[in-house]
C-alpha cells in the first residue's frame, strides 16, 4: 500500500532558501501551523510566501515574516497583521497584493496547469497599471499569470495514507487550490486514517496530488479559538 | 460615529434585502445588519472564506475554531449550508450569483464609483474580496456615514481615492439619507427622519436630485 | 424556508428556439435524461449544445440532435455516436470539438465569470489556427474564451429543496462546472432531501448555484447500465 | 492486429509501470495492461472522468450504472479512490501529477511527435483527453502495432496526420519492438523474440539507432 506518512521535520526537510512556499489557510482555520513551526526551526530564508493573508501577529506565517525569513510575501489583505504591514512599510518585505478571488483563481490556475486566466477585476482601477492586458471580444481584460511553487502547506482536517484530504468548515478555503499548485505537496491532518476509510465521493482533494503526510499528533495551541475574535 | 448612527444605517439597510437572496456583508456596519432581519426570512448569507448559508455569531462559550466569516468573528451556520474553497466562492460573486452586496466607503462618486480600500501612503492593508464584491454583485449597496470625522463630504462629484470598482454602487445609505445611483446622477430617495434637507445638501459634494416621492426613515 | 423544487416541464418552460444549453453528463452517468426528455417535449429548436459527448445514438441529447433540434454542438469526443458524426459530415449541425479537459475549463471560467483561460493544450497542433495567441513569459498559450449558457441541465444523486447538490461516483464529471456556468441552472436529482439533511462540507454544489430542482419520480430505463458496455 | 500481438505490447508495455505511480490508460491496447501486473503493486489509475483510483473491469452482473471509466466500461475502483469534476481530472494531467500515460497512435515521428486524434476527412471523432494526456504525462508510452493493417510503417521521419502533441512521446512499443525517443533519435531498445532485425528496420521508416545492449523482449 501506499504510505505517504512522515515527520513534520521530515516532510519539510526539502525546503530549501530562496524557494517559493504557498501555506493553507484563512485566519486560523486551515492554517497548517505544526508545518509553519517545522519550516520556522528548519531556519530556511529568503522565502518567497503565498498565502490569504499573513495570520496575525505572533501567529502561524507572521512568525515566519517576524523571524525574517521571508523576502516576498503574494496575498489578499493584512488587515488584521498591523506588524507585517509595519514590515512592509519599512521595505523590509516587498508585498504584492491581489484580489482574493483572483489569488484564488492564480493559484487554481497553477495546479491546473494553465498558463494565465484573463479576469475584468479592478480593469477599471489602478490594478490595471503594470499589468499585460488583453482585448476578449468587447471588453479589456487583465491577464494574470498562473502562480505555483515550490512547496505548498496545507491543512486537513482528516487525511489516509495516500494522501486524500478532508477538510472541515471554513478551515477548507485555499488549502484544496495549493494541494494542487506546488511541486511537492505537504499535508497535515487532525486525523490519518487507513486507505479505504474516507469515503470516495467525500474526498476533497484526491491523494494524487499530496506527496507528504504529516499526522498531527496533538492540536498546538496555536489551533484554538483566538478570543479576541469571539464577540 | 455613534451607536446610533451605525445602528439607524443597519437598520435601514436590512429593509433592502428581500426573501431568498444571496447576500454578502461586508466588515463593519453590515455585520450589525443581521438584527434588524425578519428572523423568518429565508436567505443565503455568503461569506469569502467558502461559505454559502453563514448563520448568527457564535453563542458564547460555543465559538468552533474551524468556523469563522471573513471578517474572523466566529458564527455558526444555518441549515442547508454548505462550505466550499476560496475559487468557488469568488465564482459565486463573479459569476452573478450574490444578489446584494453590503460595503463600506471612504468615497462614492455621483457616477457610482467606490474607493473603499487604499490611501496611498496611509492605509494600505490589501484588496481582500472587496473588488470582486464591488464589481460583481448584482446589486452593491453602500453602508456608510454621511462624512468623515472632520465633516468632510463622502459622496463626491469624483473620487479622489484610487477605485475599488467603477460605476458599481446602486444605493448608498447613511444615517442621514438614502441615495440611489442613476443613469444621470444620485437622486436622494429618503432622509432621516431627525435632519433636514439643508443639511443633507450641505455634506454632499455631489449634486442630489431629490426624489419626487421624499420619505423620512 | 426557500423551496426550488418544480416539475420538470415548468422547469424547462423557460426555454426558448435559439437558446444555449449545458448538458451534464460523460456517458450515461450524469446525463439528465429526464430533463432532455422534458426539452424534447417542448420542441425548442436551434439550440446551441454545450456537452462532453453527444451520448449514444437514440439516447440523451442524441435524441435532441437526430430530432434536428440541435444547430451547433460544442463537445469534446464523439467516438460513440455515428449517428452523430454522420450528421456532422453531411452538414446537418455544426460541431466545435475542444480538448476535454479545455472544455472543463471554458465552462468552469464561464462560471467563475472570467473572460477566458490561457492554456498551451494543442499549442503545436491544427488547434492553434485561428485561436487568438498570447505570449506569456516565455511561452505561446492559446486563449480560450470562457463558455456560459443561457440553460444548464445537471443531474444529481441527491438535492435538498434550497439546490444543494451530491453527485455520486462518476456521474460528477461536467455537471458541477455546468451548475455554476448558465444564467438559469436546473437540476434534477434521483432523491430530494429536506434542507439541512446534507452535510455541508459534502456538499459539491452550492444551493445558490442552482435555480430549480426537479426530483426524479421514477428512473427511466436510460439511467440504467447499458449492456452494451458490459465486458 | 491479432490478439497475441496486442497481448505481447500490453504485457510489455505494464513492465514500465513502477510502485507508487499515477498512470493513465487510454483506450484500446493500454486497457488490456492491468491483467499483467503484479496483484500487489500500489498504483493510482487515473480516469479522465473524474476517478482517481480506477479498478477493475466489473463482474459479470455487478455492473454500477453510476461507474464507467473514460471509455465507457463498467468497473470499480480501488480503496482509496476519489472521485471529481472534469476540471480537477484534468488539473491532474495538466498540473504534472500524472507519471505515466499509455496511449495508441497513428503515427510516430522520430523527433516523439504524436499523431492519434484525426485523419482529414476520413476520421474526425473529436479531442477527448488524447491531447492534454499526450502533452502533460510525465512519460508517454505509445502502445501501437508496428506498422499499419496494409503494412505501411508507423514510426515515420515525420508525422503526415495532424499532430496530437509535439515532441511529446518517450517510449515506443510494439509488438515487434520497444524503442526510445532520444534527443538525437530513436534508439532500438528490444526487439521481440520472434523477429529479426531486419524486420524492425524494414517495418519502420524513422532511423533507428540499434541500442549498445539490444535486449529481446
Amino acid at each position: 500500500m501506499i504510505d505517504k506518512t512522515i515527520s513534520a521535520q521530515q516532510a519539510i526537510a526539502p525546503v530549501t532558501d530562496g524557494q517559493s512556499v504557498m501555506v493553507g489557510g484563512f485566519g486560523v482555520p486551515g492554517t497548517p501551523f505544526l508545518l509553519i513551526e517545522a519550516l520556522l526551526a528548519k531556519g530556511v530564508s529568503e522565502l518567497t510566501l503565498i498565502k490569504n493573508e499573513a495570520n496575525e501577529a505572533g501567529l502561524g506565517v507572521s512568525k515566519l515574516i517576524e523571524a525574517g525569513r521571508v523576502r516576498r510575501l503574494i496575498t489578499s489583505h493584512l488587515g488584521l497583521n498591523a506588524t507585517v504591514i509595519g514590515l512592509m512599510n519599512s521595505g523590509a518585505i516587498g508585498v504584492e497584493f491581489f484580489p482574493q478571488g483572483i489569488l484564488a483563481e492564480k493559484i487554481r490556475a497553477g495546479g491546473a496547469g494553465l498558463l494565465a486566466i484573463v479576469s475584468d477585476i479592478g480593469i477599471d482601477t489602478i490594478l490595471r497599471n503594470d499589468k499585460q492586458l488583453l482585448r476578449c471580444g468587447d471588453r479589456d481584460g487583465i491577464v494574470e499569470p498562473a502562480l505555483r511553487a515550490d512547496i505548498a502547506l496545507v491543512h486537513a482536517a482528516k487525511a489516509d495514507r495516500a494522501g486524500n484530504l478532508v477538510y472541515e468548515k471554513s478551515a477548507r478555503n485555499f488549502n484544496p487550490l495549493m494541494a494542487t499548485a506546488a511541486d511537492l505537496v505537504i499535508a497535515e491532518a487532525e486525523q490519518v486514517v487507513e486507505i479505504g476509510e474516507l469515503a470516495p465521493d467525500e474526498i476533497h482533494t484526491p491523494g494524487a496530488f499530496v506527496d507528504r503526510v504529516v499526522a498531527i499528533e496533538e492540536l498546538l495551541p496555536a489551533y484554538g479559538v483566538l478570543h479576541h475574535h469571539v464577540r | 460615529m455613534s451607536v446610533d448612527a451605525k445602528t439607524k444605517i443597519a437598520r435601514r439597510a436590512a429593509r433592502e434585502i428581500q426573501a431568498g437572496q444571496v447576500i454578502n456583508l461586508g466588515i463593519g456596519i453590515p455585520t450589525l445588519i443581521p438584527s434588524f432581519l425578519p428572523p423568518d426570512l429565508p436567505l443565503t448569507m455568503h461569506s469569502e472564506n467558502g461559505i454559502v448559508g453563514a448563520g448568527t455569531i457564535s453563542a458564547p462559550g460555543k465559538a468552533d475554531r474551524n468556523l469563522i466569516d471573513a471578517g474572523g468573528t466566529y458564527i455558526t451556520v444555518v441549515p442547508g449550508a454548505s462550505f466550499c474553497d476560496s475559487a468557488l466562492s469568488f465564482s459565486l460573486v463573479r459569476g452573478g450569483r450574490l444578489d446584494v452586496s453590503f460595503l463600506g466607503a471612504l468615497e462614492v462618486s455621483q457616477q457610482g464609483d467606490l474607493a473603499n480600500w487604499i490611501i496611498p501612503g496611509k492605509f494600505a492593508p490589501g484588496i481582500g474580496g472587496a473588488m470582486e464584491l464591488a464589481q460583481k454583485a448584482r446589486r452593491l449597496i453602500i453602508t456608510t456615514t454621511h462624512a468623515t470625522r472632520k465633516g468632510e463630504p463622502k459622496i463626491l462629484r469624483s473620487c479622489t481615492l484610487p477605485l475599488t470598482a467603477r460605476a458599481c454602487v446602486d444605493l448608498i445609505i447613511t444615517e442621514l439619507a438614502v441615495i440611489s445611483v442613476q443613469p444621470d446622477g444620485l437622486v436622494l430617495e429618503e432622509i432621516a427622519a431627525e435632519t433636514e434637507l439643508e443639511i443633507v445638501l450641505q455634506l454632499t459634494e455631489a449634486p442630489l436630485v431629490v426624489g419626487a416621492a421624499l420619505k423620512r426613515f
